[in-house]
């Protein structure tokens, strides 16, 4: 194919959750609209990051409750073939990256595959993949920046080996490790050693730090991190990967640090490194547009998803913090309708976020601490799952519910959940928060019982000092 | 939240008498009877569903102005 | 134990989640409260009702989880020890009942165990249980009557032989029935035939209209009969149970009948009637307060929860439709704090239902067809989960989330949503129908992904005519 121009009002650089939705927005609003990915339709997420870890933990989950529930008169000795799940997995990945192509046609979205850089202010240029496949421009008037993020490699643990894992690569496994040695306690790092510990793997972690998940309150991941010591996974806390060897066997061998430089070993099939991602703007060659990503290679936007060029917005991972897909998502919303000529602008008072570990944990808005660092009167409110009703009989009473308020009018500031379903759980809190509500309307909503949502319910009345199924302090 | 602020409409009773139906917010209810004031009464600032709607405000203003339930009754 | 007459500011008869929670609230108003319970505290709802119910369905669930896994990968055989699993349930429900005896004995209530029936206006005596246990008499000032309700029997079908099931005794079970016949498919008999089914019996579901759930609408209804259909469970519609034989082998024959008298015979170990229940006040003697009935059996109560008389109230099944354990709950919390003169109100606009069969059913507030006759031009948005990522992780993408708003400013109205975890769903949208919140505010609320409360937004979205995961018609 050779080289051939076309023109279209709307560009969107990078398929995933931002530059998807992007695209079906700015088609909807009547753009001339062409989205370039050159890699897999749904990005990060649908191929190797919210779905298939999810797919994983879905299958681990009814495997491991079956060989769990003895206490309940469920006796099951399941097995897991880890072909068949990863079979599985890539069929939903398939399926689902498969509906984002069409949902793109459909809504009228040009595809094209192949890898954009800036020509100029006003063209992208696209390679193809694989040989000779050439060359294409395409002139734009507006474009939308949605390449994502990569995982952070750290010194000595490129993932080039087979045996170093990015969560990518864990994402892509056909076989469980027997010994697995994960690097770094966030929440990607616990999502995926649970699932293998699951899995039947025997899963260290290492982290530099002294507990797992570090961004969340000391009481809501000590929940996750006891139960994973229950599944078996060990903690090598306080401890730095610094390299790895291959044993005799073809194994490895990999060496840790604390900061004192007392060293440790730990042996393993695979090591998963998972200390961070990344923004990807080295693809894109923004010296033509004269634009430079800042300090932590993120493109710095204003709130209507607009970079420092007033025709070229970024969205998602590669526009900074949360790096979530459904901040990646609202914000694809927000250029589209901006490219629009809207007058759209990213105004969410707050993002939920989820891990989807055992517990699951859920967050929105404000801890108590942040609230009384914002200036707050904190009002805090708590319902413990061993007083739900739905949660004894679900035989899962770890975990709780926080509502966190201003003691002035009561105003929902935001909620910590660590519960099974606190990934949905929390958009109601999310929304009460949207809405501006106060305790009392979470409190004075009639919540079907038996359910883990009452306990919503339960906490803001505790906070309220009117709970029924608490002691009120 | 997104709420409409173009034009906030003042519904109020016909000839001083009360409103049969009024929408309020949970919190919003329990103000009014806390306050002591009778939802139905209070002019609303709002209108959903094309029916008042009454605001914590609307509640406190009504309240401040004297118009409490306990009042009308006697 | 002679006779006894104290005195207290309010009595409260009956200890379900109508009459404890109003106990609870009396006491921590600060009125002198007395809880009268014949039976078990909890009620029905925690004895043989909510709680007992979901327990079994969680290891039903475990188990067919686990059996029905093997296109992600997971091989189980698991089997079910029903003698475990009921003593596990038991654990539960005490675990459950203990804990209302003790918030209620926190929180300062007396507990009496007795029957309960008025003397006077100002008297209740009430009849311990067991020989020579003796009677008191309790003066009070404000009565709250939460007696419940009761499973109807049908002509042909008393409860007293083994063979003839209530839910009570289906919850009570110790072995797994061979063949079950179900009278009824409401709620109550279509979450037990699911039950049982998932647990190994065979089961025929007898019900006299044509479909399951008739309170649901048709494509609601369907997608759980569907389900119920694959697990085994077989339909005869348009019959009605008239009668049973035992078998010579000490079984059952059931006979029924269709509307045109033709009949036909269903052989089975255990009958399970689940055709409704009614509501108790003949162990109260209502005459001597000269209080009666409606021509349904119900007290009826005001919006103060008070019935005929100012100084008595009525709350929970007793009081009418829907005969639920949270709107229970919510009428106690009412009248405790009307009894303690506050101004409190049934002001609620709306009480969320859940149906826990498979998937789950939950609706909330209006249907279209509700709508349009209570003069709204309605505007309905769907999200089938098929299109859900997260519901393609979990391998359940049979139903959706429907969202009902009225056209002219897009408030929400009402949802019905079939999918898994649809009880806990409901909470959001039951909070945006109580905060008044419009079709923008659900789309505008950012969920987090990948989750099946996703779908709310998106059904919102759809509504709007801006839905990105469903086309838009
Ligand atoms: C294991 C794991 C689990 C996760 N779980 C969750 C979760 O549960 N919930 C959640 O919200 N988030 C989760 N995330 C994060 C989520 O995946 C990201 O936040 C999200 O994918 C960001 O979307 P995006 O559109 O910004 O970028 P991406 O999804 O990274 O997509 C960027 C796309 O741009 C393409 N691209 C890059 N450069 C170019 C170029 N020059 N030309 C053409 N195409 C280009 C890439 O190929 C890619 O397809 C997870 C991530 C991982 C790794
Ligand atoms: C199988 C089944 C499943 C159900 N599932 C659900 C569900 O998932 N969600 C839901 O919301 N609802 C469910 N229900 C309905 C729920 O159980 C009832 O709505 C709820 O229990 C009503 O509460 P109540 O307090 O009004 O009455 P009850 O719970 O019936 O309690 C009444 C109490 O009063 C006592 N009593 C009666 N007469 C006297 C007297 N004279 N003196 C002293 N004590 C007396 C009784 O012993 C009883 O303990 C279910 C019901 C059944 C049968």
């Amino acid at each position: 194919m050779g080289d051939i121009t076309t023109g279209t009002d709307v560009v969107v650089i990078g398929g995933g959750p931002g530059g998807y939705v992007a695209a079906i927005r700015a088609a909807q609003r009547g753009l001339a609209t062409t989205l370039v990915e050159k890699d897999h339709y749904g990005g990060a997420c649908l191929n190797h990051g919210c779905i298939p870890s999810k797919a994983f933990i879905t299958a681990a989950d009814v495997a491991d409750e079956a060989a769990n529930a003895t206490a309940m008169g469920v006796h099951a000795d399941p097995e897991v073939d880890m072909g068949e799940l990863a079979a599985w997995k890539d069929g939903v990945v398939d399926r689902l990256t498969g509906g984002v192509e069409q949902l793109c046609e459909a809504n009228g979205v040009d595809l094209i595959e192949g890898t954009a850089a800036f020509e100029d202010e006003h063209t992208i240029r696209i390679a193809h993949g694989g040989e000779g496949q050439g060359m294409e421009t395409v002139a734009f008037e507006q474009a939308i920046v949605a390449t994502g993020s990569r995982p952070v490699e750290i010194p000595g643990f490129t993932f080039d080996d087979e045996r170093v894992w990015s969560s990518r690569d864990a994402l892509a496994a056909e076989t469980v490790p027997d010994d697995l040695v994960v690097v770094g306690a966030g929440y990607i790092g616990m999502e995926l050693s649970t699932t293998f510990a699951k899995l039947g793997a025997d899963v260290t972690v290492v982290e530099t730090l002294d507990d797992v998940l570090p961004a969340y309150e000391e009481d809501v991941s000590s929940v996750v991190r006891r139960r994973a010591s229950d599944l078996g996974v060990d903690f090598a806390f306080g401890e730095g990967a610094s390299g790895w060897e291959e044993t005799a066997d073809g194994r490895l061998t990999v060496r840790t640090e604390t900061a004192d430089g007392d060293e440790s070993t730990y042996e393993a099939d695979r090591v998963l490194v998972a200390v961070g991602r990344e923004p990807v703007t080295d693809t894109l060659e923004l010296d033509a547009i004269d634009l430079a990503p800042d300090e932590n290679g993120f493109l710095r936007t204003d709130d209507r998803a607009r970079t420092d060029l007033e025709h070229v917005f970024a969205v998602g991972d590669v526009a900074g913090e949360p790096m979530l897909a459904h901040k990646a998502s609202a914000e694809g919303i927000v250029a589209a309708e901006v490219a629009a000529g809207e007058n759209a602008a990213f105004d969410a008072r707050t993002i939920p976020a989820a891990v989807f570990t055992d517990p699951e944990i859920a967050t929105v808005g404000l801890t108590e601490a942040e609230a009384a660092d914002a200036g707050f009167d904190p009002l805090v409110g708590e319902m413990p799952l061993r007083a739900s009703g739905r949660a004894l009989t679900m035989d899962e009473t770890d975990g709780f519910v926080r509502i966190v308020a201003e003691a002035d009018a009561g105003f929902v500031l935001g909620a910590q959940i660590v519960a099974p379903e606190a990934s949905e759980l929390i958009a109601e809190v999310a929304l009460a928060v949207e809405m501006g509500a106060r305790l009392e309307d979470l409190a004075g909503t009639i919540h079907t019982h038996p359910t883990l949502s009452e306990a919503v319910m339960e906490a803001a009345e505790n906070a309220l000092g009117e709970a029924i199924h608490t002691l009120n302090e | 939240a997104p709420v409409d602020e173009s034009e906030p409409v003042v519904v109020t009773s016909e000839g001083g008498t009360t409103r049969e139906r009024t929408l309020a917010m949970p919190a919003t209810r329990r103000l009014a009877r806390e306050r002591d004031v009778d939802i139905n009464d209070v002019p609303a600032s709002e209108e959903r569903e094309g029916e008042a709607f009454v605001t914590p405000a609307d509640v406190e203003a009504y309240a401040e102005s004297g118009g409490s339930a306990a009042e009308r009754a006697n």
